[in-house]
């Protein structure tokens, strides 16, 4: 194939913003297909339409899921691009690296593959873009020899992620990274072989800033919090002071709960513990005067998922504290209790949170064996609409 | 051969030695400036954040340019973020600026903490899916092109989030973003009977559509789509290829602001739709830049410090937001969906 | 029929609320349905159910609605209960007498029923309680004669009501009275055959604190507001001041839109005009020092009800703001363009909020003729399922 | 003969003098005492209302008992307010006094201004309904002979408005109230054939059940009603007889607070679930009045001045609310209807 002008992409090439269009030039020059990917690209940028077909189900030995089939409409055409499948590979906890690994997976992916990449996907993978069916198995065997495993995809357990947590930040309450890791080991042939309903997804955030946007973008949120009352260290309140901070109004008044009381005559800051609401706003602007309390855990909410088809849910909560710790054998547990019912009841290509949303969540709960607790919504039902179980009345 | 069910590399391996020895003990962190954390342990050790910004759809090169710049001054170790921008992390505060002066000299732009915009969480668009109304690389580079500065410096009212979704499948998860771009459809899937008797199931077809919009053709072994009905979900193409649903002329996209998903301060919220439709215009995408430009730069100047975009619009109230963008508002705003109820003003009370 | 003893209403003739028990024994005396409706009561009291059957139709010559059929289930036992039917009278705006006109009624009522009403029903009818079928003609006649004409029931428009606005209150932001008897009248073809899918309620409300509790229980909510800016006079703050109001905490902390601020130096208060949205709050509790604005009129909210079928709902913003003067014609105009738009796409027994949620605000208001503007949503959509009408599009 | 058409009496005939010279021009109000309004004119007028509480279910005799002191004190005029009471309209400030001693003497209770509970707002119950699942003067009587205090004084945080209804038709319009008692049914309708057949159209009688429990039964040209989807909602009752859902054992009320319809301060809100049922125990039904007691002491002991049930409520959060009346939480409380969703608590942040 000659090499062909790119007009319209070359202007993507100019700007402050690193340019994917210089990246995909890169991966050009050793890539037929990645070259072809340039000219595809500008094709679609000429007819403001996508080049790409339905996938066929193309996979490893061994694992329903991980490898997404991609093929182009112009084969003829882009007869390199007539076979472009993705591979997602499970990231490690936190997105951390040493850079022998990263050298690994590039040099397996310059065999293999187009050399282009996302990283990461937005689910956390690393994604793997571009290659032809028949290397798929010899680069999973690689990438599997170089430490590496292959992320979800269909209706399975997709690849669980987490916020760099304690490694690196002051308000985890829960070892983000060291669950993510087990839990996600422990659930490999969920992960591995779809059978659910649908896809589900989980991440951890260490806090209730959930770094991770779990509460949107999982079908099960786990985020850390503590059951006690948060710390504050008065002398620390008094440097903010001295450093200037109004702490009235850039703590106290923005405390959704008006559970800080700031004491102008002492300098002295004082939570109602029992109004806290644990929404990390104060530790945030004074994480060396604040911190969360002692006894540590995770709040569970379920449900999350994007716009398709019943709107988007935000996950609610399910489990207001559960200790994170250990081998997390509660949350596990609760998982498969979960995937049970939702295999039971929900239907294809139905999320969890549609599934509870249409049955009800007193169905859920007493089928889960979960206890109905008010933390689980924001507000009661404004319809008197009930359904009893028939077996609390009198016949 | 391979080994099944390794799961993923362990952690513990990728970390930075001077993560392994404070992990769990770090006290609090300062930007001491934009782009870059440090962080303090109880040990008293401090660790720099170097945070670069990414196009995330990558060369190998790319990769490996990271990596030479991580072994050099990193012993060997970085990290990628939630919104896949990239972090070195460096004991060593002299390295900080040479690092610095290094990543700029290969373009990469250090910024993205504090009150700035971070990277552009997104998706594939043209470049690998079949669904996509627009593309999303292309519409990124665009718009952080525009809004460089306000990566590179600290001078927003606060964290700005911005999420885009090539299509309704949100694989961008933009629902609840400071500012949402989206890809949506506006005519109805076009029926290709041939590749719908390949291998479509009819009735899940049919169960795909959300508005049931969809019915069977039994004559033609294929479907017949009620247009009246059909809100261009597209779900029911990626159900089946013969319901082709792209449409140059037609496709685009749509501006939502106002979501977050931290708890500090105010519950999560969705973002919601300000802008129904703006075309695509590639390469450069300028009515999508302008719009977001145009949001950013009043929010900007009427926020008070710390509120979220979305913060800010419900403390003013939605009207007041489009009369200060000069935002046109439209019946296509309303919602008209399943939870349509809980957004229609059931007050009085409003602006005017 | 034996005076029989009824132990149980009894004990409601005690304890210092007025009793309903004590009203019914007085009818009694008079009238023999009254005395068997206090033993009927008695047994239901007994055996915790109710014992009146489906109503059969019924009603007056020339006219769909306002009589309500009812009979016992056990008419054997009182059959001066066999037929007992429900007529609701129209009361005069502001549920305002003079005791002519109250004596009429209760001497009219004497005659053809039982002696028990309402005063009033809870959509605002004078409720005549219980009379045979025979009765409910010359009762109707004669009711006509002093002036009273029947309400709504059925599919039609109901008895519109109105608070006491300008005859008592100094809040009214428009004369309630007299926009709800002039519109009653021109409504009364409306009012008196049923035609629609199902009811329709108007209420009318002087301002924003809603004394009719329109925006719960009327399918159209009239309530007034101004679109100018509230007033303040300063000396009537300065005086309130004196007379011990925290101004800041009472008044200014409240406003919803902190909107006041006030001057603590010069005891002055001042609002930010725009970013008042009338909600009444300072108004109610400094009514001395502060009034509405000068050019005065009503927002138009749709499609409020309680809970059967789809959940209740509160009415709307459709019209931010008319002026509700001279013969109402706009809101006259209004009214038949809804009304017309919801016999044509309605179902049965679907209130207007069910229909406009059914098929969408959109097609309601480019149907309908009205133009959309933020005021009518809380918050714009968060899904991006918009429908777009074909014809705006490049085919 | 019937005059048709000519609609209700004209308001004007009907005020007394003072209010016709002061139309409109009302400038502001005090509640000397209370039950008592005292309105007061640009033209230095000053209007006095006496509110009275009524049963609402009267006889003939209390109207013209009504018509007497009006007569003797009013110079023959009066008025009923949106929630069934009486008001005298008096002119002359010295009349005040010896009016209430009237009423005193008859046992009508002057109150409901104010900071106060005023008339429950209630229906037909057992009186005269054939779908209720509860009385309501009844219930009403009850309550109020319990909370007669709070009606005479205005000792309350705020307003507090009850409102009764005897079934889901909710004629009380309940749905918005502080707190509201609704009847509700626990057991599926059982079905009688017989009176299907007579009359009853089976397509919408089908079509009623908002949950689609109800199929036809054409061999018994009648219905089935699938109990495992039915929540006794009774609409299939109001459209046919045959449909018997009364059952004396399992019917009775329940509670739900929170709601108001005023815009000050706060936007209109629905009322919510608290209790989900309460058995029917006349004639006092002291379960229900116990539990309205209760959610009333716990709101006056705790809630701000001025603040109304919803108010306090919202800003404690609803999980205090449980705790601090010692109600039970239950899923019966969680929505589980068309809008669920946003009762969810999406969020992490809540109070133990
Ligand atoms: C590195 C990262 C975690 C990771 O594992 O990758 C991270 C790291 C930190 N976050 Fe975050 N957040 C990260 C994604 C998020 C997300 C998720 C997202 O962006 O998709 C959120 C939720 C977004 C939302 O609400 O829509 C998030 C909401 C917060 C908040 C709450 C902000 C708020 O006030 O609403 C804080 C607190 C703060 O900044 O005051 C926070 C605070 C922090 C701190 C200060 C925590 C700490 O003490 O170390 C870290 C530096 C923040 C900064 O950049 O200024 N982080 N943080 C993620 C960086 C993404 C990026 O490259 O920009
Ligand atoms: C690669 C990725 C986008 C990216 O550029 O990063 C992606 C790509 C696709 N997604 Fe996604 N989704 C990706 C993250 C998401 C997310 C975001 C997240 O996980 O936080 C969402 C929204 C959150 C959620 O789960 O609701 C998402 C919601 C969907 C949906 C809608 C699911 C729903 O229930 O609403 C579909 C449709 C489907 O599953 O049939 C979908 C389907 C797809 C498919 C497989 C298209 C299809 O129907 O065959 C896309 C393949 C593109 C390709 O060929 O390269 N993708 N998808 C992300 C996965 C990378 C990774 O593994 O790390
Ligand atoms: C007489 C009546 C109007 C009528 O046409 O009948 C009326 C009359 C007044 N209302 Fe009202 N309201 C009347 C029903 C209502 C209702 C409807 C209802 O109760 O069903 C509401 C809405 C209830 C709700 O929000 O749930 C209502 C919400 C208000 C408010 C707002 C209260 C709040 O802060 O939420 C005020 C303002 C205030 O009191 O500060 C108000 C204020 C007033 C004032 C002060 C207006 C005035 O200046 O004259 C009147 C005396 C109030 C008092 O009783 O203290 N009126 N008022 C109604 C008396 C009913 C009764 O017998 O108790
Ligand atoms: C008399 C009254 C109750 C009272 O004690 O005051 C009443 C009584 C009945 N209502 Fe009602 N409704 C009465 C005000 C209401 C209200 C309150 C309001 O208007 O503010 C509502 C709730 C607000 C609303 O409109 O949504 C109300 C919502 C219903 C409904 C449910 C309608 C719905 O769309 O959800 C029904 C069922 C029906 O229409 O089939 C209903 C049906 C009935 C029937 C006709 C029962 C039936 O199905 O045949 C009751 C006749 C009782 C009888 O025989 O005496 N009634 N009804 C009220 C009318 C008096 C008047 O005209 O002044
Ligand atoms: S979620 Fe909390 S613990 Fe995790 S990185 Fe963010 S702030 Fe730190
Ligand atoms: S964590 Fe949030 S709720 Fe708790 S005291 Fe701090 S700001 Fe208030
Ligand atoms: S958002 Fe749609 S078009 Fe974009 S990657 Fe996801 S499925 Fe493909
Ligand atoms: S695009 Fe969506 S709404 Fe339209 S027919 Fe397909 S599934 Fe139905
Ligand atoms: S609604 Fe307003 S105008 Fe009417 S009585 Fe109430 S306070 Fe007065
Ligand atoms: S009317 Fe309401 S919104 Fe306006 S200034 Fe007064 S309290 Fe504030
Ligand atoms: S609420 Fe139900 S039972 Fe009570 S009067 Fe209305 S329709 Fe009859
Ligand atoms: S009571 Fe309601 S839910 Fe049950 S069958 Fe009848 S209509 Fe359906």
């Amino acid at each position: 194939m000659t090499e062909k002008r790119t007009p319209k992409l070359d202007e993507l090439q100019k700007g402050k913003w690193p340019s994917f269009v210089t990246e995909m030039k890169r991966a050009a020059v050793k890539s037929p297909a990645a070259a072809e990917l340039v000219q595809l690209l500008e094709k679609s940028y000429e007819e403001r339409k996508g080049h790409w077909k339905h996938g066929g189900i193309v996979g490893v030995k061994g694992y329903g899921g991980g490898v997404i089939g991609r093929y182009t409409d112009v084969p003829e055409e882009f007869p390199n691009l007539a076979e472009f499948h993705t591979m997602r590979l499970n990231q490690p906890a936190g997105w951390f690296y040493n850079t022998k690994s990263l050298r690994d997976l590039c040099d397996i992916w310059e065999k293999h593959g187009s050399g282009l990449t996302n990283f990461h996907g937005s689910t956390g993978d690393i994604i793997m873009l571009g290659m032809t069916t028949e290397h798929i198995q010899p680069a999973f065997d690689e990438f599997s020899e170089a430490g590496f495993d292959l992320g979800g995809s269909g209706s399975d357990l997709r690849t669980p992620s987490c916020c760099v947590g304690p490694a690196r930040c002051e308000h985890a309450c829960y070892d983000t990274l060291e669950a993510c890791h087990d839990i996600t080991n422990e659930f490999q042939d969920e992960l591995h072989r779809p059978m659910w309903p649908y896809k589900f997804k989980i991440k951890f955030s260490g806090c209730a800033n959930d770094c991770t946007a779990s509460i949107a973008r999982s079908d099960c949120s786990v985020i850390g919090t503590w059951r006690d009352t948060l710390r504050i260290d008065q002398n620390e309140v008094k440097a903010y002071v001295e450093a200037g901070l109004d702490i009235q109004a850039a703590v106290c008044d923005k405390c959704p709960t008006r559970a800080l009381k700031f004491d102008y005559k002492n300098n002295e800051l004082n939570v109602i513990p029992e109004d806290c609401s644990r929404c990390m706003h104060c530790i945030n602007v004074m994480p060396k005067a604040i911190q969360p309390g002692k006894e540590k855990g995770a709040t569970i909410l379920l449900g999350g998922k994007s716009t398709i088809v019943q709107s988007a849910f935000m996950a609610w909560v399910i489990v207001p504290f559960m200790k994170m710790e250990g081998d997390y054998e509660e949350f596990k547990d609760l998982m498969r209790r979960i995937w049970e019912w939702w295999d039971e009841n929900g239907k294809t290509r139905e999320r969890i949170g549609e599934t509870i949303y249409r049955l009800g969540m007193g169905k859920f709960l007493r089928e889960v064996g979960l206890p109905p607790v008010p933390q689980m919504v924001f507000r009661p039902r404004a319809n008197p609409y009930v359904f009893w179980p028939q077996d609390e009345i009198e016949k | 051969m391979a080994r099944l069910d390794q799961g993923p590399p362990h952690y513990e391996q990728m970390l930075p030695p001077i993560i392994k020895e404070n992990y769990g003990k770090w006290r609090y962190h300062e930007i001491p400036r934009p782009g870059v954390l440090k962080h303090v342990s109880e040990t008293g050790a401090e660790l720099y954040s170097i945070r670069v910004g990414s196009p995330r759809l990558v060369s190998i090169e790319f990769v490996r340019d990271l990596c030479d710049l991580a072994d050099k001054f990193c012993d060997g170790h970085l990290r990628f973020t939630a919104r896949h921008n990239v972090e070195f992390l460096l004991g060593d505060a002299s390295k900080v600026e040479p690092l610095i002066a290094a990543l700029t000299e290969k373009g990469l732009p250090v910024g993205g903490t504090g009150a700035s915009i971070s990277n552009v969480v997104h998706t594939q668009g043209w470049v690998h899916c079949h669904t996509p109304a627009t593309d999303a690389s292309g519409v990124v580079k665009s718009v952080m092109d525009d809004l460089h500065d306000y990566f590179e410096e600290m001078k927003l009212p606060a964290k700005l989030k911005i999420g885009l979704a090539c299509c309704l499948n949100m694989c961008g998860a933009a629902h609840c973003s400071d500012i949402a771009i989206v890809g949506v459809h506006r005519t109805p899937p076009r029926i290709n009977d041939e590749k719908i008797q390949k291998g479509t199931e009819i009735p899940s077809l049919v169960a795909s559509c959300p508005t049931g919009a969809i019915r069977p053709n039994p004559k033609a072994k294929s479907v017949i789509v009620n247009e009246d009905k059909c809100m261009y979900c597209g779900n029911c193409y990626t159900m089946s290829p013969g319901m082709e649903i792209m449409d140059p002329k037609n496709d685009g996209c749509a501006i939502l602001v106002g979501g977050k998903t931290s708890n500090a301060r105010t519950a999560p919220s969705f973002s919601r739709m300000v802008i129904p439709f703006l075309p695509n215009n590639p390469p450069r995408w300028p009515e999508v830049t302008e719009a977001i430009r145009n949001i950013i730069d009043v929010w900007a100047a009427n926020a008070r410090q710390g509120e979220r975009v979305g913060e800010w619009i419900e403390r003013i109230g939605w009207e007041r937001f489009f009369t200060l963008t000069g935002i046109p508002f439209s019946d296509k705003l309303i919602d008209d969906y399943i939870f349509s109820r809980e957004t229609f003003r059931t007050s009085a009370a409003f602006k005017f």
